[in-house]
């Protein structure tokens, strides 16, 4: 397990390695001077700020020395300075990643509370009128845009009802910025973000659970005499939430960066909220660090993933 | 020159594992391990062994889908073991496969004629009209009615599909045909009505047959003579009435008393062999059976015994002979 | 349609037709037999008529801006009224659609070609072919589809919509690559290929003629999913902004319009047909999708 | 003679879906007498895994159905009781193996998990004492290790010591019954006699009567006491082993024996039996192997011969049969 | 003015109640208002170039000197002002009243540490600091920004008199100066902040939570950029205010009116939060008051003069008739605004009148068609757009317009149209991101040959900066003598005399107005909507928002 987990963490480097390569050159192909959006256009004396700024960054120097300096920099947590925003972009990022931890676990939660129970309620009693009305529901939920039923949540339970705050991470008032808060705030995104995927997963965890129902092992475990419930409970549910766990691990790296227009609409200030607030500025220092940022939390999500498949299934760890 | 249809020598296939931290290759699955043989024209060897022994591996580096680590092939006096592309193209027309699993063989998306037609289409011998004759003709002899040819494998019953498989390996007029475990999926009132056929078709088109089973009597039915495989190695070779009647190795022995017979007279005093085959990964120093071998020297467990003839054209691997 | 086949002289001249219906025939036919899913079909097929034939339902622009009739509520002149650009909305519902169902049916199909193409080699070959392309898709994985997309639509610039299509597809491709591969790699075990290629038949006829008419079912019913899901981004892109360019009419961008609480409270028409659409659109795909899951796959039995 | 542990009459599963009715096993009797090994022989399709899913009332769902028949049991008829009454039966009264052993073990629990959970729902042991005993069956049965391998997960083991663990699963509680649906279909033949050698040695140490599932006539040589012989989901023949291979009396039962090949002789031409079986959900008015009998006569086309005693324990489903 | 806003609404309800309904202020309460974009949390004033930002310190700071409905100076912290004969020098008495939150006065050192900030390189390079030319008229302002010199103090430029009273010595003479730039100067607590680097001001902790300030609220708890609370100061200039707290929240533009409608927010922050038709409906509401206010911007296309195509005066005024800019201000703006025809807006005590001789350009299609063919730009039979005289090719111009904006967007739309329907080929070209388009437009980039933009106007009407001919944001690069000599006569030596200057400006106006450099569209309305319980005296609101807000009272 421990050769595995270093294994997978090795592993990880060239992909890693690849991202960084792909960020920078995608900015760096972006038409127009990075200077030129640093620089605000009513400056006097444009053209010797410029060439500061050129020289300042670096940005004379051949491609792959900007490369490895924009690396090394960012290693040591220099991640350069919003131009759009005039702030350090560690300082933009990292409460934004917080954020967006947050909001992800919230969600996840929620997922596994409604999504999967719902799934397995579904798969124990197969083609039942509970079953077959819960999948008319779940491809219904699953078709609406997500952003619909966010706008609809809002709308209900923020605007008519004010029982949730709709916009920002955290509130004002003296509880501001404690836990309670944050989850307070991200209730909404997050239930949003969970009944669309509990729509997913609840099929999902459907189709694994009757799947594993017609297993040999399962019906060993009935000719042994057990009851349903433990047949289900210790045969089927173990083995049905194997692809689900995995489905979670995965999930929660996608989310870091998946959540954009969600995030966008509750004014979230997450990870895909900034990205999205840096696209819409060009503010290529936030959108190298929030990518790259991005795609590590999905590289450590699949880990995860991983690392949880391993726990549940033998045949994995023994490997 | 040599009159064998086929020769094979020291046949290997190593199968890399790999493991660790990066991945390295930290050792090998010997599937199969040297193994040496000859198939005149029109002559039936079956090769017998347990699973994994590394029967149908032989097979596919024969029918070269596989390459093999190290050894020779050389079929019809050309040397097949590298040949690749058009070469390989050209004479593979000339040995044939029929597989296990009457179901998987068979294309479910493609008519009958489409799957016996496909050897003639890619290898440009048939075209048109001449096709749908061919496929007619193909169908009939192997016991299908030629208007069968329009519909899909899944009308068939496995009998007939593997009837199928056999009229696709004839329809470039194979010399050879490699039948692996062509016959053990089937139940047995068809299995005999498929072992026919091949008899008759060897005959009638003078056929070579490699016949891979593990079922003794099947491999004793078609065979004119029998290979023992264990653990990649070849332990016996023979005609089969002199390996069925005077079995040397004691493999060959043990193996024959655990097959069950279809007969009540009397009761055989059974060989039970204790354990399991060892893993090919890692398989015994000596001979591979000194493990589990009732008759163990201990030669046997730091020397492994060569193939050698011990009766006229009867080969064993064994220090007891 | 039955061939005919002339055997030998005294044979059967002509093929009997009675059972040689094909596996996607029959498919077919179970499809034919899902009632939601034909219904689904049908709707669908309309929604794509009424974005064609758009300029034989409305004689309003879904371009030209009228100033001086913005906002205004339904009429008999305006049926969903006007925007805030004083567009015909009724106009804009019929029209967007083609926006829409352009960059589902193009993207779908791109993708589908890239993954077929990328995936069947990468399962048929296996080794470092494989390798390599399966790399490219964990790199394509490591960030999210609609950030990727945002961030190149808003760094390059990206306004015309067929650039946006590639930008999509450009993002999209690794989830059917992967499957591809998945499918080719079982399908490319199972003995009816390895009796291909002893038969001689090279990489493409195996690809074309066995891989990939056997794994048609799950293709197709991802190709759905993926259609449908390339409905919703489009929706999804215009709400931020970073969808098909303005004034082009899509129902994305309708919707991203009205996407004020005071317009959803007090306008229900302005939101109502483009959300409607959108979501009508995307339920009929998955239920098509469902139907073509059972119908190829018949052991999936409701 | 022994006294009579299961009576099966008239039993008939069904599939029953929207267009179809597969009859999979349609009327059958069978009796086995107490520490008796009955073998059932037939094709594949022919009904022998429903007729013993049958028994122990696992038919798959949803669409399996037992229409009628009754399955008695030390002289209760199983197929009356409550699904809780059903659940104390299986696993203690009767057991089950089946073929694949690969599949047939829970991957991600230990043996150990896989067997105590025998242990516990049925003589409610304490984890410890189930423990013990789990290793004492598994010594029974031959695992070496046992001790070490309770706490392994069945992708550790080799097939033939898979068996072993599934076979000491079912023999921990020592039922009156155990049906052993082909457990050595998927083995090698050295490991095969292994395990009916094992099986044997169950036979005689507890007393089970078993049911032995199986295609191969070569087992049921080895094997049998009483032969049940299957074709499209009847019984067309029922006899005691040895009467079987000396006198074979149905055409079908007949055609199967002359159609296997020997290891010890040589035949020239394998006697075959034409054609192939009836499709299960759509089976002819008479006799269900009238197409593919030599001696068939135009009769055996329209009624359905019943199963009769011909000699004294001997039934043939055959008209023509004196 | 006793007790807090909790004891006065708990226990004199309905002493409260009563003086509501007489219209008196009553003490207490919270002002929950919203911003539609996110400000940096940096209290600084100038530290961030923002408007937001801006928004939210201006709560907090004050400047030297205010403006009256008319935009005419009005003292603040400064008392009073006076020139020295030479007009080079400045001098400016504080209020000895004015004081900083915690009590301490505001001296001329405070503004001192303002002026040297402002100029300093550490503003100007690592900030990206927008505003040094607010210092620079003044002597040594070189040396400051370029490092040399550390103070204006040691320059000669910035003299102190005593700790109310302080000269400010100038390079040359301007008569713009006071109102365009001093009067603007914010102090700065330099008890506080004097001794830190200003390169470190803006990771201080003080603009997390700045606790010495001279507004009328005090910052007491920033939560990043979701919402700040704010407290009334009780040391404050012009009285401590009767609401008690302030509270910003951000949120999406989507969701303000809705929340403005239900109570959960009391009004927005800026003028430019709400969406037209949002405001429309929110007039209607009776629970709401609402309030347009001149924005202190005109909107408008620009054309690059320096190509040969628009060297026709006679095409610019064709196109000035072309466009019916009251549709425009109906339809997107839903009459919330009025037509533009010269630089300044209206309501400017410099703008030049109709009756002063300023042409409105009112929409005239007959009279533009008629224009450009005097211009010798003919329509060919059969053709739908006008060959150019000067190039014999069709009149093709492409407009461009930043992206984000759907008003913007509609505007553009129409104006295109409106030129087409003259003849001349306008089409829209690729909406850009704004600060990519203002780059372009910096840079004489090729492709874009008219554009939109909103322009600002200063609180003084002094048009440097945009207006020279090479003036840094004269994007149309308009180059023009007379113009220029025109506009150094407002801000010359006469003009200290504010009729003179007024002449000076309105000679300006009409040779703009004549030369039509620009394509004028309009001057827009900024709206504000906020909950019948807060009570603002009308005589807070002025041009481009609100003042006095110590004045403001909330009702319960
Ligand atoms: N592609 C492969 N990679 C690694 N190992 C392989 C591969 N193919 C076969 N092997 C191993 O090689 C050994 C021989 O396999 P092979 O299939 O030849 O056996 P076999 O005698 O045909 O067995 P069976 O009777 O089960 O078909 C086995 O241990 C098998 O696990
Ligand atoms: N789940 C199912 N749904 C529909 N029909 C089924 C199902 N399971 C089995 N059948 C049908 O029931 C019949 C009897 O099947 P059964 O499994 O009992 O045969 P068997 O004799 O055990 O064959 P084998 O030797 O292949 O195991 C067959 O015709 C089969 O097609
Ligand atoms: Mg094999
Ligand atoms: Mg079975």
């Amino acid at each position: 397990m421990g050769t595995y987990i270093i294994r997978r963490l090795l592993g990880m480097i060239p992909m890693l390695l690849a991202i960084t390569i792909f960020i920078f050159l995608m900015m760096h192909a972006a038409p127009g001077n990075a200077i030129e959006s640093m620089i605000n256009p009513k400056i006097q004396d444009i053209q010797a700020l410029k060439q500061q700024l050129i020289q300042e960054n670096g940005l004379n120097k051949p491609l792959y020395i900007q490369y490895v300096d924009w690396l090394w920099n960012f290693i040591r947590g220099d991640w350069g300075y919003s131009f759009a925003q005039h702030v350090p972009v560690t300082q933009l990022v990292l409460p934004a990643l917080g954020n967006t931890l947050i909001l992800a676990a919230l969600a996840e939660v929620f997922i596994l509370i409604i999504g999967v129970p719902l799934g397995i309620m579904q798969a124990r009693k197969p083609y039942s009128t509970f079953d077959n009305s819960a999948s008319i529901v779940n491809i219904i939920l699953f078709s609406v845009p997500y952003f619909i039923i966010a706008i609809f949540l809002i709308y209900l339970l923020a605007i008519k009802l004010n029982v949730f705050p709709s916009q920002n991470a955290i509130g004002s008032g003296p509880n501001a910025g404690s836990v309670l808060d944050h989850l307070y705030h991200a209730f909404l995104p997050a239930f949003s973000i969970a009944l669309a995927s509990s729509a997913v997963y609840s099929r999902y965890t459907r189709g694994s659970m009757l799947d594993i129902a017609r297993r040999d092992f399962t019906r060993t475990a009935r000719a042994k005499g057990l009851p349903e419930s433990v047949v289900f409970r210790k045969h089927v549910f173990r083995n049905g939430m194997i692809p689900i766990i995995t489905q979670f691990g995965f999930d929660i790296g996608g989310l870091a960066g998946g959540a954009v227009i969600l995030e966008g609409l509750f004014a979230y200030q997450g990870m895909g909220y900034v990205t999205l607030q840096a696209a819409q500025q060009r503010d290529y220092n936030v959108i190298m660090a929030t990518s790259l940022i991005i795609a590590v939390c999905v590289l450590l999500g699949n880990l995860i993933a991983d690392i949880l498949y391993a726990m549940v299934d033998p045949r994995i760890r023994y490997d | 020159m040599s009159e064998n249809l086929l020769e094979v020598t020291n046949l290997k296939k190593y199968f890399p594992i790999n493991a660790g931290l990066m991945k390295r290759t930290v050792g090998h699955v010997k599937a199969v391990d040297g193994v040496s043989f000859t198939v005149a024209p029109g002559e039936t060897l079956g090769i017998v062994g347990e699973s994994g022994c590394g029967k149908s591996t032989t097979g596919r580096m024969i029918m070269r889908v596989m390459d093999s680590t190290e050894g020779r092939i050389i079929f019809d006096g050309q040397d097949i073991t590298k040949l690749k592309g058009r070469g390989l193209r050209n004479i593979r027309t000339k040995f044939q496969m029929v597989f296990q699993d009457p179901y998987a063989s068979l294309n479910p998306k493609m008519t009958i004629r489409e799957v016996i037609a496909e050897p003639l289409l890619v290898n440009q011998v048939a075209s048109g009209k001449q096709v749908v004759d061919r496929v007619a003709h193909l169908l009939e002899t192997v016991g299908l009615r030629p208007d069968d040819m329009l519909r899909y494998p899944h009308e068939f019953s496995g009998g007939q599909r593997q009837r199928v498989g056999i009229a696709r390996a004839l329809a470039l007029n194979p010399k050879m045909i490699v039948a692996d475990e062509a016959v053990s999926a089937l139940d047995v009132s068809i299995q005999s009505q498929v072992l026919n056929l091949m008899v008759d078709l060897k005959k009638e088109f003078n056929l070579s047959y490699i016949f891979i089973s593990h079922n003794l009597a099947v491999v004793r039915h078609i065979s004119d003579r029998v290979g023992v495989m264990y653990l990649g190695q070849m332990v016996e070779v023979s005609p089969k009435s002199d390996l069925y009647e005077n079995p040397l190795h004691p493999y060959t022995i043990a193996l024959l008393s655990a097959a069950p017979e279809a007969k009540r007279k009397e009761k055989r005093e059974r060989i039970i062999l204790q354990g399991d085959v060892p893993s090919p990964a890692n398989p015994p120093k000596g001979c591979p059976f000194h493990t589990r071998c009732p008759r163990v020297m201990d030669v046997c467990r730091i020397q492994r015994p060569e193939l050698r003839e011990i009766r006229p054209g009867h080969f064993a691997a064994c220090h007891l002979h | 349609m039955a061939v005919n086949v002339s055997v030998s002289k005294d044979k059967e001249k002509v093929v009997q037709g009675r059972k040689t219906k094909s596996p996607n025939r029959l498919a077919f036919e179970r499809f034919m037999h899902n009632k939601l899913a034909v219904a689904s079909v049908i709707i669908l097929v309309l929604i794509a008529l009424m974005s064609i034939c758009a300029p034989l339902l409305t004689h309003q622009s879904a371009w030209q801006t009228s100033l001086l009739q913005t906002d205004l509520p339904p009429s008999i002149h305006h049926l969903l009224g006007t925007d805030d650009e004083g567009i015909d909305l009724f106009a804009r519902d019929v029209y967007g659609g083609r926006a829409d169902l352009l960059i589902g049916f193009v993207d779908t199909i791109i993708i589908m070609a890239i993954g077929i193409i990328l995936g069947g080699l990468a399962g048929y070959y296996g080794g470092w072919v494989d390798a390599v392309i399966m790399r490219a898709c964990d790199f394509m994985f490591n960030f999210p589809f609609i950030l990727l997309i945002i961030v190149i639509v808003a760094i390059f610039n990206v306004s015309n919509i067929w650039l946006l299509i590639l930008v999509i597809a450009f993002t999209s491709w690794p989830g059917i690559t992967r499957l591809v591969r998945g499918l080719f790699l079982s399908i490319r075990e199972s003995e009816y290929v390895l009796a291909a290629q002893i038969s001689g038949a090279n990489v493409w006829r195996i690809i074309f003629r066995h891989l990939l008419p056997n794994s048609l079912g799950p293709l197709v019913v991802n190709a759905t999913l993926l259609m449908a899901g390339m409905i919703g981004a489009e929706a999804a892109l215009a709400v931020v902004g970073f969808g098909v360019k303005p004034p082009s009419p899509s129902w994305g961008n309708v919707l991203s319009g009205a996407l004020n609480f005071l317009t959803l409270q007090t306008e229900p028409w302005v939101w109502i047909p483009p959300a409607a659409l959108i979501t009508l659109t995307i339920l009929c795909i998955n239920f098509i999708g469902d139907g073509l899951r059972d119908a190829f796959d018949p052991s999936f039995v409701k | 003679m022994a006294e009579s542990l299961l009576s099966i009459r008239d039993l008939r599963t069904y599939f029953i879906s929207k267009d179809a009715e597969v009859r999979a096993v349609d009327g059958i009797d069978i009796d086995v007498k107490k520490g008796q090994i009955v073998c059932i022989v037939g094709e594949s399709g022919s009904g022998k895994s429903m007729t013993s899913l049958s028994i122990m009332r696992l038919v798959p769902q949803p669409r399996g159905k037992i229409v009628s028949g009754e399955v008695v049991l030390d002289g209760k008829d199983l197929l009356t009781l409550t699904e809780t009454q059903m659940t104390a039966v299986r696993g203690n009264d009767i057991s089950m193996i089946f073929q694949e052993p690969m599949t047939a073990l829970n991957p991600v629990l230990t043996i150990g998990d896989q067997i105590t959970e025998v242990l516990h729902r049925h003589q409610r042991l304490s984890k410890r004492e189930a423990l013990k005993r789990a290793v004492e069956v598994l010594n029974v049965v031959g695992v070496p290790r046992a001790e070490q391998i309770v706490h392994e997960y069945p992708h550790q083991l080799s097939g033939g010591l898979r068996q072993r663990v599934m076979i000491a699963m079912a023999m921990v509680c020592e039922p009156k019954l155990l049906i052993a649906d082909e457990p050595t279909t998927a083995l090698d033949v050295t490991i095969q006699a292994q395990v009916l050698e094992l099986m044997h040695k169950m036979r005689e140490d507890f007393g089970t009567a078993i049911i032995l599932i199986t295609h191969d006539l070569g087992v049921v040589a080895e094997m049998a006491d009483h032969v049940v012989v299957m074709y499209a989901g009847q019984v067309v023949e029922s006899v005691n082993a040895d009467e079987l291979f000396d006198e074979p009396l149905h055409p079908y039962t007949k055609g199967l024996l002359q159609s296997i090949p020997s290891i010890d002789e040589e035949k020239d031409v394998l006697y075959s039996i034409p054609g192939t079986v009836p499709d299960a959900a759509n089976f002819p008015k008479g006799c269900r192997f009238a197409e593919r009998c030599p001696i068939a006569q135009p009769s055996c086309f329209e009624k359905m011969p019943a199963l009769r005693e011909v000699r004294n324990g001997h039934h043939v489903r055959c008209d023509l049969v004196e | 003015l006793t007790g807090c806003g909790n004891s006065t609404s708990s226990n004199n309800n309905s002493g409260s109640s009563n003086n509501a309904a007489a219209g008196k202020p009553v003490n207490g309460g919270t002002l929950t208002m919203a911003d539609t974009t996110k400000w940096e949390d940096m209290f600084i004033p100038y530290l961030n170039d923002a408007s937001p930002t801006f928004a939210m310190w201006e709560l907090s700071f004050e400047p030297l000197m205010s403006y009256d409905k008319n935009l005419n100076l009005t003292p603040n912290i400064a008392k009073s002002w006076s020139y020295s004969k030479n007009k080079k020098t400045l001098t400016i008495k504080l209020d000895p009243n004015a004081k900083w939150s915690d009590g301490k006065p505001i001296t001329s050192d405070d503004v001192l540490l303002f002026m040297n900030f402002i100029a300093s390189p550490a503003y100007n390079k690592t900030f990206q600091g927008d505003y040094g030319y607010m210092v620079q008229p003044v002597v040594g302002s070189a040396d400051v920004m370029s490092g040399k010199a550390k103070s204006f103090a040691d320059t000669g430029g910035f003299k102190k008199i005593s700790n109310t009273e302080f000269q400010l010595n100038f390079t040359n003479v301007d008569a713009a100066v006071l109102a365009a730039d001093v009067s603007s100067y914010t102090p700065l607590p330099s008890h506080i902040l004097g001794k830190i680097p200003f390169s470190q001001w803006q990771n201080m902790s003080f603009d997390k939570v700045p606790t010495v300030v001279d507004g009328a609220f005090i910052p007491k708890k920033v939560n990043g950029q979701s919402s700040i609370t704010y407290d009334a100061n009780p040391n404050y200039l012009h009285g401590k205010p009767h609401i008690a707290h302030v509270q910003l929240k951000y949120v999406s533009e989507d969701v303000l009116p809705s929340l403005i409608e239900n109570g959960q927010i009391d009004m927005n922050i800026e003028g430019n939060n709400l969406d037209t038709n949002s405001f429309v409906k929110m007039e209607k509401d009776s629970n709401l008051s609402t309030e347009a206010q001149p924005a202190m911007s005109y909107g408008y296309v620009g054309m690059k003069l320096n190509e040969s195509k628009f060297k026709s005066v006679k095409l610019r005024q064709a196109m000035n008739y072309a466009v019916d800019k009251q549709a425009i201000i109906q339809g997107v703006y839903k009459g919330l605004g009025k037509p533009a025809y010269g630089p300044l807006p209206y309501f400017d005590w410099a703008a030049a009148q109709p009756s002063d001789g300023m042409n409105t350009y009112s929409y005239n299609p007959t009279k533009a068609k008629q224009l450009l063919n005097e211009a010798g730009f003919t329509i060919p039979k059969g053709q739908k757009y006008r060959i150019d005289p000067a190039t014999g090719k069709t009149a093709k111009y492409t407009l461009v317009y930043s992206s984000g904006s759907a008003e913007v967007q509609s505007i553009c739309t129409a104006v295109a149209q409106n030129l087409q329907a003259v003849g001349l080929d306008v089409q829209l070209g690729t909406p850009l991101d704004f600060n990519v388009m203002l780059t372009k437009l910096e840079n004489n980039s090729p492709g874009l040959d008219m554009f939109f933009l909103a322009n600002g106007v200063g609180t003084d009407p002094d048009p440097r900066g945009t207006w020279g001919s090479n003036d840094p944001q004269n994007f149309g690069r308009w180059v023009n003598a007379k113009n220029d000599a025109l506009i150094a006569e407002t801000y010359s030596a006469k003009a200290f005399n504010k009729t003179y200057r007024k002449q000076a400006f309105i000679k300006w106006q009409l040779n703009v107005n004549q030369q039509v450099p620009q394509l004028f569209l309009y001057d827009r309305d900024d709206t504000w909507a906020y909950n019948k319980n807060v009570h603002i005296p009308a005589s807070s609101w002025i041009p481009g928002g609100y003042t006095g807000i110590q004045n403001w009272w909330i009702s319960q």
